[in-house]
C-alpha cells in the first residue's frame, strides 16, 4: 500500500517531465518535419528568461516587483513568450530561410536557401549548429550560471515520505497543456491545415492555406512550449547554459514512441515511459530506471514503429469494422 | 547477390582497374581528378617531413575518424539508412580491442584484438541490423533507435567503475575510462613494428586510402548500384528482385566493421577509451561530417572530417570563448547554402558560374520561337 | 630535456583549463587563478629572474581536444610544466599517450578519488579520503552513526562511497543505505523518498555536476531537513551562492579550500580573495581547484628556484625534496607540504557549514595526511618510478 | 538468380504436385480464395483468378473494385487476409516480393515508379545486371533502351522525362527482368493518343515475340479493346465477368456498373 | 474572368511557357489541349500562382494577380484540381474535403450535398485516409475538394485520368450542370476526346509552350480536328 502510494506520487513528476519535454519537439517534428536538436536550448532560453525576469534582470519590465506567486507566474509567462518570439526569429532566418533569401534576392537576384521543412536530417545538422551557438553565446553573455528561483508551494507529505508539491502540480500543468493542445487541434482547423501543409505544401496553398504563416505559427507554438517547459523547471534546476541537454533525449524518445499524433502520442508515451521509469527507479534504483526507459523505447520502436498513437488509431478502425 | 563481373576483359588490367573505380556513384571521374588525387596523396605521404610531430599524430587521429565518417557515408549516404549509432560500433570495438590487447600481451595480442574487435563490431551491427530491418523499422525510426542504443551503452559503461567490471586484467573503468591500451604491433614475441607516432600515421593513411579506393570500387560495382537503388526507392528495388532487407543488413554490418576498425585505430592513438566516445555529441559528429561534406560522396566526408576536426583545434587555440559559436555558424551556413554538402556544393557552384558565363551569350540570342523545349 | 626554441629566456607554462563547455563553471576559476599566480610572479621578478610565458588555449571540456592540445604544448610550445584538466577522465586521456611518453611535468589539481602514483604527475588536489576524512567524523560526532550515501554513478562517486564505508568503520558508524545516481539524472523525488524511509542521522552526498545540483533544491522543497556531508558541493560549484536559500542549509563540506575559508592569507585585506577579485572583478567565485592551481604554481616556482634550472627531471627531483608553501588554505605560520613519495599534498582540511541564509562558516579544521598511497599501497616515487592509478580494490587487498 | 532452390522445399513440391493434378498446366498464375480486408472493407473477396501462359489479359472494373489490390497481393506488396497465390505451380503466398520476382513475375505500378534521381541508363541497368553480365548485359541494356525509345536520353536523369517517357521506361525495366508474367497497372493513364498507340504496340510485341503473359489494368476501353485476348471484370472485390472484349462490351450489367450508358466510339 | 497576357514562365532556368495569351469569359467552359509535355500543366499552375511568370500578366476577376500568392487566389475563388490528384494522404477523406472549404471566402455555401451526390463513395469513406483510396477514388476526391466551397473559377488538369468510363461521362455532365446552375467558370486540360467534345464551349490548342490555335464550338463537333491536335 505504502509502496503503491509512493509509486503513484513519484509517477507525477516523471510523467510531467517527459510530457513537458516532448510537446514542443513533437509539434515541430510532427507538423513541420523539422528535428530540432536545439530543442534543449529553447528550453534553456525559457529558463534563463524566467530567472532574469524573476530576479529583475530585464530592464523596463518590473516583474520582480510583483508580489508573491504572481511574480513567478509573470516571469514564466514572459519566458514562454520570449521563447516563442525567439522561435519565430529562428524560423524566419534559419528554418524557412526567408530572411537570407530576402537579402539574396535583392543582391544576387535569387534565393539561396531551401527551407528545412520536412528535411529531417538537414534540419538536424542545422539545429545542431544552432545549439552550439546558443549554448556558448549564453555562456559568454550571461556567464556560467544564473541565480535561481525558489520552489513554490512547499511540501506534500504522505506516509513517512514527502515530496515538493510543485513537482506534483507540474503533472497537472502537463495534463493541462495536453488538453489545451487537444482543443487547439480539434476545435480549430489549425492542426489539420498544418498537417496538410507538411504533406503537400503547394496543394495546401492552392486550397487557400497561407503555408508560410502556418509554419511560423507552428514553430512559434513549439518554441513557446519549450520555453514554458524551461520556465516551469527553472525553480527545480540549476540555471546553466547546458541545462537543456537533460531534456533532449527523453523528449526524442517520447516523441518517437508516441507516434504521429502529438497529443495522444505524447500522453501515451509520457504515461508509459513515466510508469516504467518510476517502477524501475523505485525498485532497482535510478540507473535501472534510466536503462529500463531506454530499453522499453527500443522495444516499442521495433514492435510498434508507428508509435503508440497508432494503436489508438487501430482501435478506432476496429470499431469502424464492428459498426 | 550473385553478380557477375564487368565486361572489361578487353581493356587490360589497368583498364579494368580504372573501370572498377569509375562510375556514376562517386565524384572525380576525370583524369584531372586523378592527377590532383596523386598530388594530395603525395602531400600526405610526406606530411611527417614538413609538419611537427604533434600535427602528425593529430592527423592520424583525424584519419582514423575518417573511417568512421566513411562507414556512415556508405550506410547513410549510399544506402539511405541513417544510423545515429556508428559510434556504438566504434566504441564497442575500442573497448573490445582494449580488453583483448590488455589481456593477451605481445604483438599477437594486439593483432588478435584488432581482429576480434572488428568482428565483434560487425556482429553487433549484424544483430542490431537484423532486429531492425527484419522487423520493419525504417527511416527516422532507425535513426532514433540506433541513437537510443548508443545511449544505453553509454549509460551502462558510465557505471562500470566497480571491480566487478574487470575482465581479466582489463577494468572497464566507468566514466573515467579504460587506460593502458597498448599500441597495435606486428611481430611474434617481440614487436618489430609498433604502430605509434609516424607509424600510426602511415597505417591510418594507408587504411583511409585502401578504404577509399575499395569503396569506390564497391560503389561502382553492381552491388553498389543496388545499394543506391535501395536508397532511392526500396519498393521499386524489391520489385526488381533484390532482397532489400538483406542488402541493408549486409551494408549495415559492413559499416559496423568499418566503424569498428576506426574505433581500434582511434584507441591506439589515445591508448585509452572512455564512455564519452558514446555521448550524444560524439554520436552526432559523424552525421555532421557526412552531411557537411556531402553524403552522396566519399570524398566529401573525408574532407569534412579532417576540416571540421582541424578547425575545432584551430578555434580552441586561437579564438577561445567564441569558438563554439563560430563552429556552429559554419555548420549552419554550409547546411543552408550547400544542402548537398561542401564538395558537391562547390562543384555545382563552379559549374553554375561556368553556366552563367556561357548562358549570358545564349540568353541574349535565344529566338523566342527557338527550339528550347525538347 | 628541452630543446628550447628562440625564447629560452622565459619559462613556459601550459594552462589547459576549460573556459567553455560543460566544465566551464569549475574550469574558469582554475584558469583565472593560474593567471593570477603567473602575473604575481612576473611582477615580482619572475622565477630566477626569468619571466613566465604561458599558453592557455581552451580545451572546451572535450577530452579529444585535451590530447591534441597537450601534444601541442609539449611538442610545439616545449612547455616546462603543464596544468591541465578538471575531470579524472581528462587526466587519464592525456596521461598515458602524452604525459608519460614525454616525461612531461604535469600538475593535476582537482579534488579527486585518489590513487594516482605516477612519476610525472603531481596530483595536488585533496583526495576523497582527505575530504571525507574531515567531514565524516565530525558529523558522526554531531549527529549520530547512521549514514545514507548518495553518489554520482561513476568512478569518483563509487570510490568516494567506498571511502565513506572505510571511514564509517574507522569511526564506528554504519552506512545504512547507499545509492548511485547517473550523471544525467536531475529528478530526485524517489531518492528523497528512500532517504526518508531509511531515516539516517545524516546523508553523505557525493553528487556531481549541474544535473545533480537539483537534488538540493528538490530535497528542500520536499521538506527533507537533514544534515548532509559532502566532498563535492559548494567548494567547486558554489551552489550556496547559485541556489536560493534554504537549499544548502545544514550542508557540511569537507574541503581544503573555498572562498570563505577564514585564514588571514585568504580573507585578510590584500589577501588571496582580494587579489583575485581585483584582477577579475566580474568573476563569480574563487573555488577549491582555483586555489590548488594557484599554490601549485608557487610550489613550482620554489622547486625551480631550488633546482636552479627548468630542466624537468631536476624540477621533479626538487619537488620531491619536501617542498612546502604557505597556501591560502593554511592558517598563519603553517605551510602545506608536498609528499615526496606520492606527489600528493597533505592539505589543511576544513569543515564548512552553510546555514539557512547560506552563510558559510568553518566548524572544524586540521591537517589531514594523504595516507592511502603512502601507507596502504606503498607508493614511493622517490625510489621507484611508477605510472599507475590504485583503486580501493588495492586498499582492500592491502588493508584487508 | 534462378529459382532452382525452391525445388528443394518439400512443401512447395507437394503443393505443385497437387496443383499439377487438378489444374491446367498452362496456368501460370492462379489465386485461390484470395481475400483482402482493410478494416471493415473487403477489397478482394474470395477471388480465384487465373492467367494462362502467354495470355494477354486485361483487368477492368469500377474505381475501387480492387484491381490494384489484387496485383499487390500477387506481387507480395500486400499480404492477403485469406487465400493463396500460385505461380507456375508453386505456392508463393508467403514469399517476399523479391522472391516472387525471381520466380518470373514483374510489375509496373499504378503511380510511375522509376528511380527519379538516377539516369535512364542506370535505371535500365538495375534489372538487367542481376541477370546478365559482360557483353550480354550491354546488349540487353541497349535493346531495352531502344525498345523504350529512350536511347537518345540514356544519360538524362529520369526525373526530367515526361510522364509518358517514364511509363515507357518503367515498362522497359519490368520487361527486362525476363518475366513470364508482367503486371501493368494503368500503363497509359495521362498519355496522349500517339503514346497510347506506342505502348499498345510495345505490349503486343512483347507478348508475341517474347511470349510474356500480361495482366493489364486500364480504364481506356479503346486501348483495352486493342490489346486484350481476354478480359476479367472485377466488381466490389469479386470477379464479376470474364470473356472476350465483344462479350464484355455487350454485357448490360458491365455497361451499368462500369462502362456507362454508351461506350466510346 | 481570367486573362493571361504575354506570359512566359518556366522552372528554374528552363523556360516552358512562351508568350501565352489566353482569356476565359465569366460562365465559359474552356478547354486546353495538346500533347504530353507541351506545358498545359505549367499553364494551369501559372494561373493558380504555383509557377511565377517571368514576364506577362495574369488577371483574375478584373484584378492583376500576377504577384498574388496562390492561397490568396484560392480564397478569392479559384478552385484547383491538379494533375496527379495530390490528395493529402494522411488526412481522412472528410478532412481532405474540409481543406477545400477555404476556397472562395466570399461565398458561404458549402456544397457537400451536391458533391456527395456526384461521388457517393466519398460519403461512405469519410473516415478512410485519403492515401489509401484507390486511384480513381482519389481523383474523385480531388474534384470534390475543389468543388465544396463553390469556386468562381474551376481549374481542372486532366480530370478524367484514371476514372472509370461511366464516371468520366458523368463528370462531363456534372461540370456542365455546375456551370449552368452555379455559373462557375471552368478552364480544363484534357487528353480525352470525348470529354473535350462534351464539355468545352471553346478550346485552345497548345504546342511547345505556346497557344497555337483556338477551336470554336463548330470545330469541336469534329473529332478529327480534335484528334489532330492531340496526336502527332
Ligand atoms: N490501405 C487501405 N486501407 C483501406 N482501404 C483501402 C486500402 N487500400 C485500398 N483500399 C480500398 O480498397 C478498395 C480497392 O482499392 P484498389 O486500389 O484496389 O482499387 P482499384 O480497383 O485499383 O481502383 P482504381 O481503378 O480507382 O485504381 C478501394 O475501395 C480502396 O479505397
Ligand atoms: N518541376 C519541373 N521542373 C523542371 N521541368 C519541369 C517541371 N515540371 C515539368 N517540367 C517540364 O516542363 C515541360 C512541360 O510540362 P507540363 O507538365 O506543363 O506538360 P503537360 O503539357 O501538362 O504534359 P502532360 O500532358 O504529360 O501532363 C515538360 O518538358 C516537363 O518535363
Ligand atoms: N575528479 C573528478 N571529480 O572527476
Ligand atoms: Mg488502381
Ligand atoms: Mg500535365
Amino acid at each position: 500500500m505504502a509502496i503503491g502510494l509512493d509509486l503513484l506520487v513519484q509517477f507525477f513528476p516523471n510523467f510531467a517531465s517527459i510530457v513537458l519535454a516532448a510537446t514542443g519537439l513533437a509539434i515541430i517534428f510532427g507538423i513541420m518535419g523539422v528535428i530540432n536538436l536545439a530543442h534543449g536550448e529553447f528550453i534553456m532560453v525559457g529558463a534563463f528568461s524566467t530567472s532574469l525576469a524573476y530576479n529583475g534582470g530585464i530592464p523596463f519590465l518590473p516583474i520582480d516587483a510583483l508580489p508573491g506567486l504572481s511574480r513567478l507566474i509573470g516571469a514564466m509567462l514572459f519566458a514562454a513568450l520570449v521563447t516563442a518570439l525567439f522561435g519565430l526569429l529562428v524560423e524566419r532566418t534559419i528554418i524557412s530561410g526567408a530572411v537570407p533569401n530576402w537579402i539574396s534576392e535583392r543582391t544576387l537576384g535569387r534565393p539561396v536557401v531551401t527551407p528545412l521543412y520536412d528535411r529531417l536530417l538537414d534540419s538536424m545538422v542545422a539545429t545542431w549548429g544552432l545549439s552550439l551557438i546558443m549554448v556558448q553565446t549564453f555562456r559568454n553573455v550571461f556567464g556560467n550560471s544564473l541565480s535561481g528561483v525558489p520552489i513554490p508551494f512547499g511540501e506534500l507529505s504522505y506516509g513517512n515520505s514527502s515530496i515538493g508539491l510543485y513537482q506534483v502540480l507540474l503533472a497537472g500543468v502537463a495534463a493541462f497543456v495536453l488538453i489545451a493542445l487537444y482543443l487547439v487541434f480539434v476545435r480549430t482547423d489549425y492542426g489539420m491545415r498544418a498537417r496538410a501543409t507538411i504533406q503537400n505544401e503547394s496543394m495546401a496553398q492552392s486550397l487557400g492555406v497561407n503555408t508560410e504563416r502556418t509554419y511560423m505559427a507552428t514553430f512559434a507554438l513549439g518554441s513557446g512550449l519549450a520555453g514554458l517547459t524551461g520556465a516551469l523547471y527553472t525553480p527545480l534546476l540549476s540555471i546553466e547554459p547546458g541545462l537543456g541537454s537533460v531534456f533532449l533525449v527523453d523528449a526524442f524518445v517520447a516523441v518517437v514512441v508516441g507516434g504521429s499524433s502529438v497529443v495522444v502520442g505524447t500522453l501515451l508515451s509520457g504515461g508509459l515511459l513515466g510508469i516504467v521509469d518510476t517502477l524501475f527507479s523505485n525498485v532497482y534504483g535510478t540507473f535501472a530506471g534510466r536503462i529500463a526507459l531506454l530499453i522499453v523505447a527500443i522495444v516499442l520502436i521495433r514492435f510498434i514503429p508507428q508509435g503508440l498513437s497508432s494503436l489508438v488509431e487501430r482501435l478506432r478502425e476496429r470499431r469502424l469494422e464492428v459498426d | 547477390m550473385g553478380v557477375e563481373s564487368d565486361d572489361t576483359a578487353t581493356r587490360g588490367p589497368l583498364g579494368r582497374l580504372a573501370a572498377a573505380l569509375h562510375g556514376p556513384n562517386t565524384m572525380g571521374n576525370s583524369r584531372r581528378f586523378w592527377y590532383l588525387f596523386g598530388v594530395v596523396v603525395l602531400l600526405f605521404v610526406f606530411f611527417p617531413l614538413y609538419m611537427l610531430p604533434s600535427a602528425v599524430t593529430n592527423m592520424s587521429q583525424y584519419l582514423s575518424l575518417v573511417l568512421l565518417a566513411l562507414s556512415l557515408a556508405v550506410v547513410w549516404g549510399y544506402t539511405g539508412v541513417l544510423s545515429f549509432g556508428q559510434v556504438a560500433f566504434f566504441g564497442v570495438a575500442g573497448y573490445t580491442y582494449g580488453i583483448v590487447a590488455i589481456n593477451v600481451t605481445g604483438p599477437l595480442g594486439t593483432i588478435a584484438g584488432l581482429v576480434v574487435a572488428v568482428g565483434i563490431a560487425a556482429l553487433f551491427a549484424a544483430i542490431l541490423g537484423y532486429f531492425m530491418f527484419y522487423g520493419g523499422v525504417s527511416d527516422v525510426y532507425v535513426t532514433i533507435l540506433t541513437l537510443v542504443v548508443v545511449l544505453v551503452l553509454k549509460t551502462f559503461l558510465d557505471q562500470t567503475a566497480g571491480d566487478e567490471w574487470t575482465i581479466g586484467e582489463a577494468a572497464l573503468g566507468g566514466f573515467n575510462g579504460m587506460p593502458g591500451i597498448p599500441d597495435l604491433a606486428l611481430g611474434i614475441g617481440e614487436p618489430f613494428l609498433v604502430f605509434n607516432d609516424t607509424v600510426l600515421f602511415y597505417a591510418a593513411l594507408l587504411a583511409v586510402l585502401v578504404t577509399y579506393l575499395g569503396l569506390r570500387a564497391l560503389l561502382n560495382s553492381d552491388y553498389g548500384r543496388v545499394m543506391v537503388a535501395v536508397r532511392e526507392d526500396e519498393d521499386r528495388t524489391e520489385m526488381l528482385g533484390y532482397d532489400v532487407k538483406r542488402v541493408k543488413l549486409t551494408v549495415f554490418t559492413f559499416g559496423g566493421a568499418l566503424a569498428g576498425l576506426s574505433g581500434v585505430l582511434y584507441v591506439t592513438y589515445f591508448n585509452y577509451i572512455s564512455p564519452s566516445e558514446l555521448s550524444l555529441t560524439a554520436a552526432s559528429l559523424p552525421v555532421i561530417w557526412v552531411a557537411v561534406g556531402g553524403r552522396k560522396t566519399l570524398l566529401g566526408p573525408i574532407v569534412a572530417t579532417i576540416f571540421i576536426e582541424r578547425l575545432g583545434l584551430f578555434l580552441s587555440v586561437n579564438v577561445g570563448d567564441w569558438a563554439f559559436v563560430i563552429n556552429g555558424l559554419l555548420l549552419l551556413v554550409i547546411v543552408l547554402l550547400l544542402p548537398e554538402g561542401l564538395l558537391p556544393g562547390l562543384r555545382d557552384l563552379v559549374s553554375w558560374i561556368g553556366d552563367r558565363r556561357g548562358d549570358s551569350d545564349t540568353d541574349d540570342t535565344t529566338d523566342p520561337t527557338g527550339e528550347v523545349i525538347e | 630535456a628541452l630543446t628550447g626554441s628562440g625564447s629560452s629566456d622565459t619559462i613556459k607554462l601550459g594552462i589547459l583549463e576549460d573556459q567553455s563547455g560543460n566544465f566551464a563553471l569549475v574550469g574558469s576559476p582554475k584558469h583565472k587563478a593560474s593567471l593570477l599566480a603567473i602575473e604575481e610572479i612576473n611582477n615580482n621578478g619572475g622565477i630566477n629572474g626569468q619571466q613566465i610565458e604561458y599558453f592557455d588555449p581552451d580545451p572546451q571540456s572535450n577530452n579529444q581536444r585535451y590530447l591534441e592540445l597537450t601534444r601541442r604544448m609539449i611538442n610545439q610550445r616545449n612547455v616546462d610544466a603543464l596544468w591541465a584538466g578538471y575531470s579524472s577522465a581528462t587526466r587519464e586521456t592525456i596521461r598515458e599517450p602524452a604525459i608519460d611518453p614525454n616525461d612531461q611535468l604535469y600538475f593535476y589539481t582537482t579534488q579527486y578519488e585518489g590513487g594516482v602514483c605516477d612519476k610525472n604527475v603531481f596530483a595536488v588536489g585533496p583526495t576523497a579520503r582527505q575530504q571525507l576524512g574531515i567531514v565524516l567524523p565530525y558529523l558522526v560526532e554531531e549527529y549520530g552513526s547512521d549514514i545514507y550515501t548518495i553518489a554520482a554513478d561513476y568512478n569518483f562517486g563509487q570510490l568516494s562511497a567506498d571511502w565513506v564505508k572505510v571511514l564509517a568503520d574507522e569511526n564506528d558508524a554504519n552506512v545504512i543505505g547507499e545509492e548511485f545516481i547517473p550523471l544525467s539524472n536531475s529528478e530526485f523525488s524517489s531518492t528523497i523518498s528512500r532517504i526518508q524511509d531509511a531515516d539516517p542521522d545524516f546523508v553523505m552526498s557525493m553528487l556531481v555536476g549541474s544535473n545533480h545540483t537539483s537534488f538540493y533544491k528538490q530535497k528542500a522543497s520536499a521538506g527533507l531537513d537533514i544534515p548532509i556531508g559532502t566532498s563535492t558541493a559548494m567548494a567547486q560549484g558554489y551552489e550556496h551562492l547559485r541556489l536560493d536559500p534554504p537549499a544548502m542549509s545544514n550542508i557540511y563540506a569537507g574541503v581544503n579550500y573555498m572562498e570563505e575559508v577564514p585564514t588571514n592569507r585568504n580573507t585578510k585585506e590584500g589577501g588571496f580573495v582580494d587579489r583575485y577579485y581585483e584582477k577579475f572583478p566580474d568573476a563569480p567565485y574563487l573555488n577549491e581547484e582555483a586555489e590548488n592551481n594557484y599554490f601549485s604554481i608557487y610550489m613550482y616556482k620554489r622547486a625551480v628556484e631550488q633546482a636552479g634550472t627548468t630542466d624537468q627531471e631536476e624540477v621533479k627531483a626538487a619537488l620531491e625534496s619536501g617542498i612546502t608553501y604557505p597556501a591560502p588554505e593554511a592558517p598563519d605560520g603553517e605551510e602545506i607540504k608536498l609528499v615526496p613519495e606520492t606527489h600528493h599534498v597533505n592539505h589543511h582540511m576544513w569543515v564548512m557549514r552553510a546555514d539557512e541564509e547560506h552563510n558559510v562558516e568553518a566548524v572544524d579544521d586540521r591537517v589531514i595526511d594523504e595516507t592511502f598511497l603512502k601507507d596502504t599501497v606503498g607508493c614511493d616515487l622517490t625510489s621507484k618510478d611508477e605510472e599507475t592509478q590504485y583503486t580501493p580494490q588495492d586498499y582492500y587487498e592491502e588493508a584487508g | 538468380m534462378s529459382d532452382t532452390a525452391d525445388g528443394m522445399d518439400p512443401a512447395v513440391k507437394q503443393t505443385s504436385a497437387e496443383l499439377a493434378t487438378g489444374v491446367d498446366t498452362d496456368t501460370i498464375l492462379q489465386t485461390e480464395g484470395l481475400t483482402k480486408r482493410f478494416g471493415g472493407l473487403t477489397a478482394i473477396d474470395d477471388v480465384d483468378f487465373g492467367v494462362e501462359a502467354g495470355e494477354l489479359r486485361c483487368l477492368i472494373g469500377p474505381n475501387g473494385a480492387g484491381k490494384s489490390t489484387l496485383l499487390n497481393l500477387v506481387t507480395g506488396a500486400l499480404s492477403p487476409s485469406e487465400g493463396e497465390v500460385y505461380f507456375e505451380g508453386h505456392e508463393i503466398t508467403g514469399l517476399d516480393p523479391h522472391e516472387r520476382i525471381r520466380h518470373g513475375l514483374s510489375i509496373k505500378f499504378q503511380v510511375p515508379s522509376v528511380y527519379e534521381d538516377l539516369t535512364v541508363r542506370e535505371n535500365v541497368r538495375l534489372p538487367i545486371q542481376r541477370l546478365a553480365a559482360g557483353s550480354e548485359r550491354d546488349e540487353r541494356m541497349a535493346d531495352a533502351l531502344s525498345a523504350s525509345g529512350l536511347s537518345a536520353k540514356a544519360d538524362v536523369t529520369a526525373s526530367a522525362l515526361s510522364h509518358g517517357e517514364q511509363q515507357q521506361l518503367e515498362i522497359g525495366m519490368a520487361a527486362s527482368l525476363d518475366p513470364d508474367l508482367l503486371l501493368l497497372d494503368e500503363p497509359v493513364a495521362g498519355l496522349s493518343v500517339d503514346e497510347r498507340t506506342e505502348i499498345a504496340d510495345r505490349i503486343t510485341q512483347l507478348n508475341a515475340e517474347r511470349d510474356i503473359a500480361f495482366v493489364v489494368i486500364e480504364h481506356d476501353t479503346d486501348f483495352v479493346a486493342e490489346i486484350a485476348d481476354h478480359i476479367t471484370v472485377l466488381h466490389q472485390g469479386e470477379t464479376f465477368r470474364e470473356g472476350s472484349i465483344e462479350e464484355i462490351e455487350a454485357d448490360p450489367e458491365v455497361q451499368r456498373i462500369y462502362l456507362g450508358g454508351e461506350t466510346d466510339a | 474572368m481570367l486573362e493571361l497576357d504575354g506570359v512566359r514562365a518556366g522552372y528554374d532556368s528552363t523556360p516552358i511557357l512562351r508568350n501565352v495569351d489566353l482569356s476565359v469569359e465569366e460562365g465559359e467552359i474552356v478547354g486546353v489541349m495538346g500533347k504530353n509535355g507541351v506545358g498545359k500543366t505549367t499553364l494551369v499552375r501559372t494561373v493558380m500562382g504555383l509557377v511565377e511568370p517571368n514576364e506577362g500578366t495574369v488577371r483574375f476577376d478584373g484584378r492583376d494577380v500576377t504577384e498574388t500568392p496562390p492561397h490568396e487566389r484560392a480564397r478569392s475563388g479559384m478552385g484547383y484540381i491538379p494533375q496527379g490528384r495530390e490528395i493529402f494522404p494522411d488526412l481522412t477523406v472528410e478532412q481532405n474535403l474540409r481543406m477545400g472549404e477555404s476556397i472562395n471566402e466570399s461565398s458561404s455555401d458549402l456544397l457537400y450535398e451536391d458533391v456527395f451526390d456526384y461521388f457517393p463513395i466519398l460519403d461512405e469513406r469519410r473516415d478512410q485516409n485519403g492515401g489509401t483510396m484507390s486511384g480513381g477514388q482519389q481523383q474523385m476526391l480531388a474534384i470534390a475538394r475543389a468543388l465544396v466551397a463553390n469556386p468562381d473559377l474551376l481549374l481542372l488538369d486532366e480530370p478524367s485520368e484514371g476514372i472509370q468510363p461511366s464516371i468520366v461521362q458523368q463528370i462531363s455532365e456534372d461540370m456542365r450542370a455546375i456551370n449552368e446552375d452555379l455559373g462557375t467558370t471552368i478552364l480544363f486540360v484534357e487528353q480525352n476526346l470525348s470529354v473535350i467534345r462534351d464539355m468545352a464551349d471553346r478550346c485552345y490548342a497548345m504546342e511547345r509552350g505556346t497557344i497555337v490555335d483556338e477551336l470554336g464550338a463548330t470545330d469541336l463537333e469534329d473529332e478529327e480536328t480534335i484528334a489532330s491536335y492531340l496526336a502527332v
